[in-house]
């Protein structure tokens, strides 16, 4: 056992994984330059060092280097794609809805696309186009999996999951629980770390996990929504109210097994997410709710989200924007009436 | 950027192998007029975009490729399939969206493809199947096989920012990729001399610091020449290379279009210049081919594709269950 | 009065805007080529007649020349900006989300993005690259303004409201409602005509709209299903059922005034969409009526949509994929219970 | 493409103006020590991308400009921004996150502007901003204004589908557009020779049928010359034009990037060429400026920042409420 952060746990799992396969490779914008970052969160640093010929360095070319990394799957290898922030994602969405999710279905299952992107998100003091959460935009995409981990257990477990998958698998990653240290830690940066196994293990792509027990509400959430409710749900047992927090982590598909298990027993659910309210991956969760398990409902769902509005730079403002403990109490309040 | 002039000599090929190119290109000639009969006719579902007038792009390219090759191509893509190798059974199949289709009835006209023959499902995305040849190719030189990615794309593709950073990248890192610009004057309605200055398409290929070259693509010959020069430095580590093929759409763009934007004396020039009859004059030329050669090979081309249109129209639909399957691997 | 199509009433409507103010001009590719089509769906048909300077033709470059008309309109003009298929709009998102959207809001209002885009969705034959529903892509997104055009009356007032608003706003047309004639008349159309005034007329950004009132149900849909809902209620009033019916029209922001009057009188939902289930339009409409008006519903929101697989091209897999009068009226029994 | 060799004779300009461009370098040089100590102290929030070293590209190129042209920044806008004539005080306040800085704090350091300054909100998307200038260069062209859009991005940007299309559409229709690019050899960490194989940038404008030009960017006179010529061709009807200005970063790309990337001799044969050192010794070839002039305007600019780093620092922060304002018109 060892304790690591979300960035130790990739980089490990990715070095790992490398080591396994000899298909699977990384591919990005300064992940693998000598004296450079290792990726704009060090994720990938030094990995270079240990294999040289699959960490490639590209030009700044969202939409290329994915669309390559969409064919290099095709053609039997695994790649590990990597974007600097997630709002860049949107140059490289054509490559990604259009051609890597669709494929396999358009072929008729003849061909597959063993493909992980990874990509992190979070509101963290840069102004409004490095700072959006993207989730939103590819839960549901059909064909396509999407992951949020808020752990480095999870983190190194899902990574490898991600790469054995034979889907395109797109991961999201909080800039805030990195565990970057020194020059790049991140201010507001949120500890994330876990006991480590020495042994090779796998986190599955489609399950959410109960983090906390409770009778009274559930608490769902992801990244660093999660630990926000962890946070509330601590200091609502201080008022007697029994949460129970579900880090809901497998965004496409949702766990609604897991979810409805717990809603049976608490009949009241607060979705907390970071990013604007309206079309946010919580309007699905709360509507399959119903779908799933609304008969146990004793409240309607309740969200507790970001405004509907960019993200602004200047702290006061970012800090408001970004739901919070007091915020998420008082999304409990209102769900318990 | 150079450019191919003078046609290879027809009598310094192999008579079955040229004959089979010949074939090839009445098959795809003949393949397109039959679906726009079942098209118009009403009784061919979807869309269509057709390649009349530029099956020697496709047969010239495919010709110079191995099975193992990959072709990347677009929603224009029945000529490529049959210069790959795909079937007239299966392609046919597909476009009447059976569930014997080469993608099961899913793909359709647009997405042609079949893996075990190299070809990817065609991409109806302009110039989006550009980073993917590109990213095939890198894995070919990752794995150290002897394969190359073939991108097809026509002359409006040029302009998507997914052309630049597509060729950009195979030229960096010299990757086994050849681009095939299909340049047939139009994006659709649109002439390319609307939409760029300099409209000799392969010169773009030195400002990316790779390899370009216009060759004659209404010339079978030239066409092949070309392509195995090129596939020759792809496979030898000095690729990329971008082939500009000059030809013309003879038909709409798609569906009914009448093409009312390409002037009559254009229309008219090009038709003269047309692939097959061209072809079969220098065919003429060798001792050892006669006319009733070439017109035994129209009506074998013309049984087959009877045949199988009649298979295709009795081939079994999908069932509603199929709608789920094939998401996920 | 004359009776008109959607695409008839679009041209007029963009014809009487530009002439109205020298600032309104098209830009797309193929809308106005001499002897050509007036873009994929006729719409800005033989306008480069009347205006020959404000109809601008573009290479392929749909990220670049949304670019365009973001820079355009910053600087004063009203561009009105048409993709050929709403699947493309992916290679232009990042201009409509990163830039068009957010731009306000960085300058602290200091600047404004009077923006028009089209974009045509919906499945036709044409396979999974020409089909998808797009809508769920832009809903939501601040400080983008997104509607609807479900008949030909609504079309001509809503585009004549986006090019006077001073945001972007982003209209979604329906393939199939489009009213194309002769050879470009599309298989599976449905009549969306309707009679337009002589006299200039608007239709506001922000409403949903009552066409058929009942008590026992609430239908909602847009586009194409909206014209689906009409037939599924005709046929349950010989059933003895009543639904009421919405076109929800209003995306972004989605008008809960007009839907919970409704519900407030049914106490029972049914959102129909095209477009696969998950993360789509109705999940968040389906979580806003649980705020907005949850006390009202008598049971949980049922969604009818398309199942989560990309679009099919044969038609046997595409008519399954999408809603249709049986589906919707097993969603309704459903509802009722 | 041709490249500017010879300086220009600093005595042809008058003193008035020379020794501007002189305080107008040093100031955005001082701006950014300034910012660079308070961001490091920890009392500036954010991640800052400075300039130090490229300030004559910005200088140069904005001095060729009037107050009705736009620019179109990046990431790395502080030097446009001073340039093109925002305030100390306006800037610092946005830095601080101030309600009266000058995007009232919601925009922050990567997305400075002032609309009456003739600068949008600049645009941190690498070669974002590229189809923007366009597009407000068309926008100049249909409403037949003299307007012109100065668009800077760096050698990164190059790679962007959005450069590639967004230089295109500008080069068919002649807009009234100067493309400025900033080439500082690298992109973030990455060497510019990693990622294109032709790296002189200026080459690209003439495969889209334009004229490109490479400057010495770190010679502020040099780069004004360049930027006039291209100015007045743009106004007459002869743009876009291409501008590649060959510069240097001396700070970190961001934050506290310490450039293990960038070589010893590379940074050191860089600092050789100042441009700040350099244009002073041009100066004082002149009679009629003395080192004391420039110590003067060095302290006078020392005066301004320190004196508005206090008012910045006590200026008002939003309130709540405005969280929700600024979304709509
Ligand atoms: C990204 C994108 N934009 C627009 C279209 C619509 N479209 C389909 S084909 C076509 C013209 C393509 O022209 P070209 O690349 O020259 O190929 P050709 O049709 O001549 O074979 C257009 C605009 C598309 N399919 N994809
Ligand atoms: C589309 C996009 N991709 C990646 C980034 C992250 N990023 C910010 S600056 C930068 C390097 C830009 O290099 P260059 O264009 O040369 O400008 P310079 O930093 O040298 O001024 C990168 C990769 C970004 N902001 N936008
Ligand atoms: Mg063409
Ligand atoms: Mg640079």
């Amino acid at each position: 056992m060892k304790i690591q952060g979300i960035a130790e746990a990739l980089r490990d799992a990715i070095a790992e994984e490398m080591k396994r396969d000899e298909t699977v490779f990384c591919i990005g914008e300064d992940i693998a330059v000598p004296g450079g970052w290792g990726g704009a969160f060090t994720v990938t640093l030094g990995l270079e060092q240990k294999f040289p010929d699959r960490m490639i360095d590209t030009p700044i070319a969202e939409l290329g280097f994915f669309g390559m990394a969409v064919g290099a799957a095709m053609m039997g290898m695994r790649p590990i794609a990597d974007v600097q922030y997630g709002d860049f994602l949107f140059l490289a969405s054509d490559q990604i809805i259009n051609n890597a999710s669709k494929m396999r279905y358009m072929s008729g299952g003849t061909c597959k696309v063993p493909l992980v992107m990874r990509a992190p998100i979070g509101a963290t003091g840069r102004g409004s186009q490095h700072a959006q959460s993207m989730e939103r935009y590819f839960t549901g995409v059909p064909g396509l999996k999407v992951v949020a981990v808020s752990n480095a257990y999870d983190a190194k477990g899902i990574l490898k999951s991600a790469v054995r998958d034979d889907n395109p698998v797109l991961i999201f990653e909080h800039k805030l629980l990195y565990g970057s240290k020194g020059a790049r830690r991140e201010p507001g940066a949120v500890d994330a770390g876990s006991e480590i196994p020495e042994e090779d293990y796998v986190v599955p792509l489609d399950t959410a996990k109960v983090y906390r027990e409770g009778t009274d509400v559930t608490l769902l959430g992801w990244l660093l929504m999660h630990h926000f409710n962890l946070l509330a749900a601590e200091s609502l047992a201080g008022e007697g109210v029994s949460a129970e927090v579900i880090d809901v982590r497998s965004l496409s598909p949702i766990d609604y097994a897991t979810i409805g298990a717990s809603i049976k027993k608490t009949g009241r659910v607060v979705i907390v997410e970071e990013g604007p309210k309206t079309g946010g991956v919580s309007a699905e969760i709360a509507a399959g709710i119903m779908e799933h398990c609304g008969e146990f409902l004793q409240a309607p769902v309740v969200r507790v989200a970001s405004p509907d509005v960019p993200v602004p730079f200047t702290p006061v403002l970012e800090n408001a924007y970004r739901p919070d403990v007091p915020r998420i109490i008082a999304g409990v309040r209102s769900v318990l009436g | 950027m150079s450019t191919t002039t003078t046609s290879p000599d027809p009598s310094a090929y192999e008579r079955g192998f040229i004959l089979d190119l010949y074939r090839r290109l009445v098959l795809i000639r003949e393949f397109e007029e039959r679906v726009k009969f079942l098209f118009l006719e009403g009784t061919m579902p979807g869309t269509i975009h057709q390649c009349q007038g530029q099956e020697a792009t496709a047969t010239g390219v495919c010709a110079a490729l191995d099975l193992e090759d990959f072709i990347v191509s677009t929603f224009r893509g029945h000529g490529h399939a049959l210069a790959k190798g795909l079937g007239v059974q299966e392609m046919l199949d597909e476009l009447f969206g059976a569930s014997t289709g080469c993608c099961k009835g899913k793909g359709g006209s647009m997405h042609m493809g079949n893996m075990e023959k190299g070809m990817i499902p065609a991409i109806a995305i302009v110039g989006g199947g550009i980073p993917l040849a590109a990213g095939m190719a890198l894995a070919f030189k990752m794995k150290k096989t002897r394969q190359i990615a073939v991108c097809f794309f026509g002359d409006g593709a040029v302009a998507e920012g997914a052309f630049h950073e597509g060729v950009n990248m195979a030229s960096i890192w010299n990757l086994p990729a050849l681009f095939v610009c299909e340049n047939n004057l139009y994006g659709a309605s649109t002439h390319i001399g609307k939409v760029m200055k300099n409209t000799r398409v392969s010169d773009r290929a030195a400002s990316y610091g790779f390899r370009g070259e216009t060759v004659d693509g209404n010339d079978v010959l030239a066409v092949l020449e070309a392509a195995r020069k090129a596939v020759a430095e792809c496979r030898n580590g000095g690729g990329p290379v971008l082939l500009e093929l000059l030809t013309y759409r003879r038909t709409g763009h798609s569906r009914r279009d009448p093409c009312h934007y390409q002037p009559k004396d254009e229309r008219e020039a090009w038709f003269m210049r047309d692939p097959i009859e061209r072809f079969a004059e220098v065919l003429l030329t060798r001792k050892d081919i006669e006319r009733a050669d070439l017109d035994a090979l129209k009506s074998s081309v013309d049984d087959e594709l009877t045949v199988a249109i009649e298979v295709a129209q009795q081939a079994p639909q999908p069932s509603a269950a199929d709608l789920l399957t094939d998401v996920f691997a």
